[in-house]
């Protein structure tokens, strides 16, 4: 470790470790509503850690994402998604199919991997936030351990933001920002999509009666 | 005007026209007009590509060369058969009530725009875009297979959607920590994500960082070309959609998401140690392929199987991608074009008779050749192609792709070999069933769009004896250009 | 030049088969045309290719390169003296088939005539190219259409379930053959990735590669020709098929495999072991043995014949075995005996068979049954098919003076020959092989008695069979073609041996016209009249003269008085057809002696049965020794990779991650 | 090549086969009778029954067709042929390369057929029977026979009859121990094909036993004379084969005149001498059940093989 690390990296490292931590709260709720809050709370540490990367670095399309990431995933999506669990009148505890201390082992394991994945490229950056790639790629897996335990398909969806925060997080954060055409066209997709899955959970539950993806286990080979 | 954003423009705006205009007597009209125009943009800038050489669009951010200018012929054209295809086709459905005004207009508006985002993820020079454009294809499909609203294609499209959804934020992984790469040579500028100036520069990517992002790449984009067992959501999605959307899904798709990871194999072998990417890639395939030939003796629905089906081409193809070399590119990207060819033709005779018989289940399809002898000529003739049979091309293809794994990778010979043999025996004893024999089902008055299956059915034949020699350059500068 | 000109006019005619067919396909409403003018057109075509055959033998290869096929490797062509031989083959044999065929399709009871006329013809024309192909593209491409459209001729008949699955074990065991030929090719091109023929001729392999490729090509030939263990579509395509087709399958198609395997031992692999003979030998003799014995316990007419294919394939393997074993210790004089065998047993073969499947087409026609059980007595109402098909059998049982004997007298002469050969082992063993081989010949005749005689002797099995009518005109000429083909290949054998050699030259580098140009035209003394000799026209005419001079002096020196009367049967008066030997009753001491040999399945009626039968089913034990173990070994794999696909998203989603791990974990550059 | 007394001798085998071998039919039977001590019938009988056959009408069952009327013709033919080139007198015989042993075997085998299908012709129960066993006989004959001619075929050299016997009467005597191997095989193969006792009787007229006799059961007159007359050849020709390969001496070489008509006593008494011993063979054996046969001739093929092997291991100096 080098002896000086510079005030913003310190605050980027914790903002990255804060939306590690709450991935981790994420992957531990059990209940529907706390987890969009706990969604919600994640995109405000991107915002925010996107914000100081735009400060430190005074790259001006930094200051659009983390404005859109503001805007997108910490207003647009939870409201969105509280309207749905509110309209959808989904009650009572988010169902894991592993108990949630296994998950909890599981999840340290794979952010051990993670963080030995992003190892050699941590030690290749020159960036002032060179661990954050690794923290990245574990809330990735994180989120993708989440969708896999959990049973309701709004959850799955959350879990699936949650892959899309990691994935902004090592976007804006690592690489301080991809393009900007791009960074505006991944949000688009996302909101778009996440309108598209809205529409989706209504269909879903006038079919099946619920939004349980247990339900949906009809097509297969075996 | 340019043939290039006439191209883009057609699908796009006529996409939006269709949404707002909603389903008349003459949308179905308007689609193929659309698609006719596409078509013909698409081979007026094939003309000038093929004359002029490479050339840029939108200051640097769209980029055509002999690549993917064969992809996008291709699609523009099996796009428009599809939508001479689909008239008839969705006419039917309505008339059985399975589909209602509002569906169609979105199955159209969403057609189009599909070919939109697939003609851009194809001609992007930004792999951000081509990101971009993949997602949204993605999100235009699901709306598509999803279009009956029954429970099963509601599940296929949430099937579709999340296993694709999440394959693809691994693709945008491996694009960031390309990015990544990127940026540690040509700095921060937009032109990192380029891929002509990431080409430019692909030897000097770090190779840690290229391994990671290739990975990622290869799951991710492998994930929407059905790689196993990344495939769960295809079959799934090509049997519960209409069936002009399997035949696109397949014919398209998958070859759009396979363009992806070829250019990007492209950085990666120049970063990384020789055969890395390719034996990746050749694992995968081999692997898709033997799967996929197993799945394939136990499908019950018409659909479904040849969706298998496509799974096994598309694990020929990245194997074939995977072993490298000009011969073994231009057999892949020749196999490509049989392929999506072929398969669409199927798709075709298929939705033709399931709509003649009512139902997907291959055992209530009997005797198609008594119903309507085309159809039955055509799904039977469009099978012993995909699988391979002289003198179609695809026999062409898979005589280059086994000669040369023969040369180069004898080892993979006899599972090859397997994979052919137990695909061959499974789909084309059931073909065979629903082609010959007998049959109870009745002679509906409609007139089905026989044409295009007989359309690719011929260039399929062509090819696989006689490959022009403007094609043949043109396949071989492009397999030249994958390295 | 004229030795362009065969090559071209060959080209021509596949051109012209192929054109005869498309004509029929989109003038299939025209029944009268497609059957009485187009047909008779593909059998001028086959004469013309018989011919053209004919002219190029002994004339040097000649080559053209096409423009069609893959850009690196447009089609190669080679007229070679192999090729023109094979090209007889299918000339004269499919002219006689075509002709035939006018008569047969012609009745009007075939539905979708066009598709036939077109199947057809792509069938006869590919068949040319295969003996054309210089290259493996070429080849493979020929080689399939082959198999595709005799397999579309096969089903022609789907509204029949069992037809259909005939064909579909045809298609996918073509399918398993021609992979390994491609296999075969692959090898043999050596790692060079050349696949002209020409290449893979200078290709210098290891020897474990050499091997390789021949039992390669033995295994993907074998499927097509019908070898042990991979014979298992044959009797059911066959019958499957209209007789015509049958007949051309027979006849021809299995002797394009044939064509191949003699293209790829000696002419593609310039190097030979000794035991490749023993192998094919061995393989030849089991595929005999097995089809003679199969033919001679079924009641399908048509079985019965497939099987007798399966037989003279194997012969045809043995030969070939045994030319593999001379030509490998370079007794060349004696290779070239038993090649001349191998290439004069397809010829005979061809002839006979597919006259023995169009007088089965024939009874058919006119009887619609196959069943040997439910026919009888055809002599008296098909008296023309009746003589006709005797000649088959007679040749078919390999019995002088016809076709069949001198193939099986050339192989026994290669065969006593065989002691000279410096392995001691070989020495012993191979004589016994002939033995053997005698034994299937002499099992021959016992299929073709029971083949002919219960079709045309005796008493009528079912009185409809009265109304059977004879042949038609262009059916008769079919006929009585190929019957001739059968009679002059049995009576001047050296005249056409002397045409052979320049095959047996070309891949031998000897051939038997040296001895045979001494001795007259009507002498066949491979070696030297001393040794052996045989003259089949002595033979005929000899037994043609004592017959008719002992008719006349027995009418001159007696009387001719003839008296009709019911038939004695010492004494017993009932005399009904049931009376007689079923098929099944005939082929009873077969069955009891080789019981092993045969999976049967009987049923015994018992002392009180109130409805007394006796029946029983002959299976093939191979189908449950090797077929059905695969078929559930891929069966288990199958359900067990299935679960794979279990409907569960979230299993789904673990194979992506884990897919995901392990190459981050594992794949490290 | 072809000398005139060649032909002259061939002619002459020819009408002395024709001659001698109904002769040969009623010597069998008389020492039959008197081993079972019987009165004989004439020695001349079987040329009294060809007279009267001969004479009689011939009656045709209502469906027998143009096959059956043929049959006895062909198989007349082949047989007068098979005499023809079975060296009896001398091995100058013009005929003799236009059939080796291979192609005797074949005639056999041709005449076989036609009368296994001219006794299913009628449709008799018996008939068919017949045929059936005759080519269940020939099919398990035929391999042995030709072990038989191939190990002579090896001593030789060659597969022609002429040669072989040749080769056996002329040169320095050598003793062949795979001759008595053959010998043995032969002598199985000949009873079996001459419907002789213990495989067939000829004379029985038990229904369910008999094969020779079951498939010419309908045929009278003329018809049945050729065809009896046929069978005698046949036994004639086997008889002169086994006598010509395994006692040749006293066969004229070439066109020596002189031994010809010498030759012609010496075949007499060793016919009478052979044909002694089939009657002793037919009285001292029974006959077996029809599927002892199988065993019978497969013990007539392993003998052969085991000449061939004796053959190929005792007598070849490689």
């Amino acid at each position: 470790m080098t002896p000086s690390i510079p005030l913003s990296a310190q605050l980027i490292n914790l903002f990255a470790a804060v939306i590690l931590l709450l991935a981790f709260a994420m992957l531990a709720q059990r209940r529907m509503h706390s987890l969009v809050n706990l969604f919600a709370l994640q995109g405000l540490a991107l915002c925010l850690a996107t914000l100081v990367a735009a400060v430190t670095t005074g790259q001006v399309h930094l200051y659009f994402s983390a404005g859109l990431t503001l805007l997108l995933k910490v207003v647009a999506l939870p409201w969105i998604l509280y309207r749905l669990v509110r309209q959808l009148n989904i009650k009572g505890d988010v169902e894991a199919l592993i108990n949630i201390p296994t998950t909890m082992l599981v999840g340290i394991g794979l952010v051990m991997v993670a963080f030995n994945v992003a190892l050699p490229i941590s030690e290749l950056s020159h960036t002032i936030t060179r661990g954050t790639l690794g923290i990245a790629l574990a809330v990735i897996m994180l989120a993708f351990l989440m969708m896999i335990t959990r049973q309701k398909a709004i959850s799955q969806v959350v879990g699936f933001l949650s892959m899309e925060n990691g994935l902004f997080l090592a976007a804006t954060s690592a690489t301080y920002g991809m393009p900007m055409v791009v960074e505006l066209g991944i949000a688009l997709d996302v909101l778009v999509g996440m309108i598209i899955l809205g529409v989706f959970f209504f269909q879903i539950r006038d079919q099946f009666d619920s939004l349980d993806i247990r339900h949906m286990e009809k097509l297969k080979d075996s | 005007m340019d043939f290039f954003v006439l191209m883009l423009a057609i699908p796009l705006v006529s996409g939006a026209l269709l949404t707002i205009v909603g389903e008349r007597d003459w949308a179905p009209n308007l689609n193929v007009v659309a698609s006719l125009g596409t078509f013909l943009a698409a081979v007026g800038l094939t003309g000038e590509i093929v004359a002029n050489g490479p050339r840029f669009a939108f200051g640097e951010q769209f980029f055509i060369d002999s690549l993917n200018v064969f992809f996008v012929a291709l699609t523009a054209f099996v796009g428009l058969t599809t939508s001479i295809f689909s008239g008839p086709y969705m006419k039917i459905e309505r008339d059985r009530g399975r589909l209602t005004k509002p569906r169609l207009r979105l199955y159209k508006s969403m057609y189009q725009l599909f070919m939109f985002t697939m003609l851009a993820a194809l001609t992007t020079n930004n792999l951000g875009i081509l990101w971009v454009a993949m997602e949204a294809a993605t999100l235009t499909t699901v709306l598509l297979v999803s279009l009956y609203r029954t429970p099963a294609s509601l599940e296929a499209a949430w099937k579709y959607f999340i296993l694709c959804g999440v394959g693809i934020a691994q693709a945008l992984f491996g694009t960031v920590l390309l990015y990544f790469a990127a940026e540690r040579v040509l700095g921060a500028t937009g032109n990192a994500l380029l891929w002509t100036h990431l080409v430019d520069v692909k030897s000097q990517l770090e190779p840690t960082i290229m391994a990671l992002s290739f990975i990622f790449l290869l799951v991710g984009y492998g994930t929407k070309v059905g790689l196993a067992p990344l495939h769960n959501w295809l079959p799934d999605a090509h049997a519960e959609g209409p069936t002009p959307v399997s035949a696109v899904l397949s014919g398209l798709l998958l070859n759009v998401a396979l363009y992806a990871i070829l250019r990007c194999k492209v950085l990666a072998d120049g970063a990384l140690p020789e055969g890395y990417a390719g034996n990746l890639m050749i694992g995968f395939g081999l692997f898709t392929l033997l799967v996929a030939a197993f799945f394939l003796s136990r499908q019950k629905d018409v659909k479904r199987m040849f969706a298998y089906s496509s799974i096994e081409h598309m694990g020929l193809i990245t194997f074939a991608f995977g072993m490298g070399g000009p011969v073994a590119n231009f057999a892949g990207l020749l196999h490509m074009t049989m392929h999506s060819l072929t398969k669409s033709a199927i798709f075709f005779a298929v939705g033709h008779a399931t709509q003649k018989t009512e139902t997907q289940l291959m055992e209530n399809i009997r005797g198609l050749i008594k119903i309507n002898p085309l159809i039955g000529w055509g799904l039977m003739l469009g099978t012993l192609a995909i699988l391979g049979m002289p003198p179609f091309g695809v026999f062409a293809s898979e005589f280059m792709i086994l000669t040369h794994a023969m040369k180069h990778y004898p080892w993979a010979t006899p599972i090859l070999l397997l994979a052919l043999g137990v695909a061959f025996a499974s789909i084309f004893g059931k073909v065979q069933a629903m082609v010959f024999g007998e049959t109870t089902a009745r002679r509906l008055p409609h007139a089905p769009a026989i044409m295009p299956v007989f359309l690719h059915l011929g260039i399929v034949l062509m090819l696989g004896l006689y490959i022009p020699p403007y094609l043949t350059r043109w396949f071989h500068e492009a397999s030249r250009m994958l390295g | 030049m004229p030795g362009l000109l065969s090559l071209d006019l060959l080209l021509v005619a596949a051109a012209a088969w192929l054109a005869l067919g498309l004509i029929g396909l989109f003038a299939s409403r025209n029944q009268a045309l497609v059957s009485q003018v187009l047909f008779p057109a593909g059998a001028l075509v086959g004469l013309l290719v018989g011919v053209t055959g004919i002219a190029a033998l002994g004339g040097d290869p000649q080559t053209a390169v096409l423009v069609i096929g893959l850009p690196d490797l447009p089609f190669h062509l080679r007229l070679d003296n192999l090729s023109a031989i094979f090209a007889i083959l299918l000339g004269l044999t499919s002219a006689g088939i075509s002709v035939y065929s006018a008569g047969y399709f012609g009745k009007g009871d075939v539905a979708g005539l066009g598709t036939l006329c077109l199947e057809y013809h792509v069938f006869l024309a590919s068949m040319l190219m295969v003996l054309l192909a210089d290259d493996a593209y070429a080849f493979m491409v020929a080689w399939e259409c082959m198999a595709l459209s005799s397999f579309f001729l096969v089903t022609t008949d789907h509204k029949h379930e069992e037809i259909r699955d005939a064909g579909f074990l045809y298609l996918l065991i073509a399918h398993i053959g021609a992979i390994g030929i491609l296999l075969c090719f692959g090898v043999m091109t050596g790692g060079a990735g050349d696949y002209s023929f020409a290449a893979m001729r200078t290709q210098e392999l290891a020897p474990f590669w050499t091997s390789a490729a021949f039992l390669l090509a033995l295994a993907g030939f074998g499927a097509k020709a019908g070898l042990v263990p991979l014979h298992v579509w044959l009797p059911e395509a066959h019958p499957a098929a209209p007789s015509p087709v049958s007949a051309m399958m027979s006849g021809v198609m299995l002797k394009t495999a044939i064509y191949g395997l003699l293209r790829v031992s000696f002419d593609l692999l310039h190097t030979t072991v000794w035991w490749w003979g023993v192998v094919a030998l061995v393989v030849g003799l089991v595929t005999a043995l097995f089809g003679v014995l199969y033919a001679t316990v079924q009641n399908d007419m048509k079985r019965l014949l497939a099987y007798s294919s399966i037989e003279n394939i194997g012969l045809i393997a043995v030969a070939i075995g045994l030319t593999l074993i001379f030509h490998a210790y370079g007794m060349d004089a004696l290779a070239a005996l038993a090649m001349t065998a191998v290439l004069y047993h397809c010829l005979a073969h061809a002839g006979f068979k597919s006259l023995l499947f169009l007088c089965t087409g024939s009874v058919l026609h006119a009887t619609k049954e196959r069943n040997l059980g439910k026919l009888g007595g055809l002599i008296h109402p098909m008296p023309w098919v009746a003589w006709l098909a005797l000649a088959g059998i007679i040749a078919g049982a390999g019995l002088p003076p016809l076709s069949g004997f001198v193939s099986e007298w050339l192989l026994l002469q290669g065969f006593l020959f065989s002691p000279g050969l410096p392995h001691p082992w070989l020495n012993m063993v191979v004589p016994v092989a002939a033995a053997l081989v005698v034994l299937v010949a002499a099992l021959a005749g016992f299929a073709m008695v029971k083949f002919y005689g219960i079709i045309f002797l005796g008493q009528m099995r079912d009185p409809a069979l009265k109304d059977a009518h004879d042949a038609g005109p262009w059916e008769k000429v079919g006929l009585v073609w190929l019957a001739l083909i059968t009679l002059l290949l049995g009576v001047l054998p050296s005249t056409v041996i002397l045409r052979l050699d320049a095959a047996t030259r070309q891949l031998l580098g000897a051939g038997l016209s040296d001895t045979l140009n001494e001795q007259g035209w009507w002498m066949l003394a491979p070696i030297s009249a001393e040794r052996a000799s045989y003259e089949p026209l002595i033979v005929l005419v000899t037994i043609a003269v004592v017959l008719l001079l002992a008719r006349w002096l027995v009418r001159t020196l007696f009387h001719g008085r003839v008296r009709r009367s019911s038939p004695w049967d010492c004494g017993y008066h009932f005399e009904g057809p049931r009376a007689q030997d079923t098929a099944e009753g005939f082929s009873q001491p077969i069955r009891r002696i080789f019981e092993p040999v045969f999976r049967m399945q009987r049923h015994f009626p018992a002392a009180r049965d109130k409805q007394p039968f006796y029946s029983v089913k002959v299976e093939d034990h191979f189908w449950y020794w090797c077929y059905l173990p695969i078929a559930r070994l891929a069966n288990r794999i199958s359900a067990m990779i299935v679960t794979l696909q279990g409907g569960r998203i979230a299993v789904y989603l673990m194979y992506s991650f884990i897919t995901l791990l392990v190459l981050l974990m594992v794949a490290r550059p | 090549m072809i000398s005139v007394s060649g032909f002259l001798g061939q002619a002459f085998a020819i009408l002395l086969a024709l001659v001698l071998a109904p002769l040969l039919s009623g010597w069998v039977g008389q020492c039959r009778a008197w081993f079972q001590s019987r009165s004989a019938p004439p020695l001349l009988l079987p040329y009294y029954m060809l007279q009267k056959l001969f004479n009689k009408e011939v009656v045709l069952a209502h469906n027998a067709s143009s096959l059956f009327r043929a049959a006895p013709f062909v198989i007349f033919g082949c047989m007068v042929l098979a005499c023809a080139i079975v060296p009896t007198l001398s091995t100058d015989l013009p005929f003799a390369p236009s059939a080796d042993a291979l192609a005797l075997v074949g005639i056999f085998g041709l005449a076989r057929i036609f009368i296994a299908l001219a006794g299913m012709d009628i449709g008799t129960a018996f008939g068919s029977l017949g045929g059936r066993r005759e080519m269940l006989i020939g099919f398990l004959a035929e391999p042995a026979l030709l072990m038989v001619f191939f190990t002579l075929a090896m001593i030789a050299q060659s597969t022609s009859l002429a040669t072989i016997v040749e080769t056996l009467a002329h040169r320095e005597p050598v003793i062949y121990p795979s001759l008595a191997f053959a010998g043995v095989a032969f002598t199985f193969v000949s009873l079996a094909e001459n419907a002789r006792v213990p495989v067939d009787n000829p004379a029985t007229h038990l229904e369910l036993t008999m094969i020779h006799e079951a498939m010419i059961l309908e045929y009278t007159g003329r018809h049945l004379a050729l065809i009896e007359w046929a069978a005698s050849l046949k036994l004639y020709a086997y008889s002169c084969l086994g006598l010509a390969l395994f006692f040749p001496w006293g066969i004229a070489p070439g066109d020596d005149i002189l031994a010809l008509i010498a030759a012609i006593p010496l075949l007499l008494f060793k016919l009478a001498i052979g044909g002694f011993l089939l009657a002793g063979i037919e009285t001292i054996n029974a006959k077996m059940r029809i599927f002892r046969a199988p065993e019978f001739l497969g013990i007539a093929f392993m003998l052969a093989v085991l000449g061939l092997l004796v053959r190929l291991l005792l007598e070849v100096r490689v």
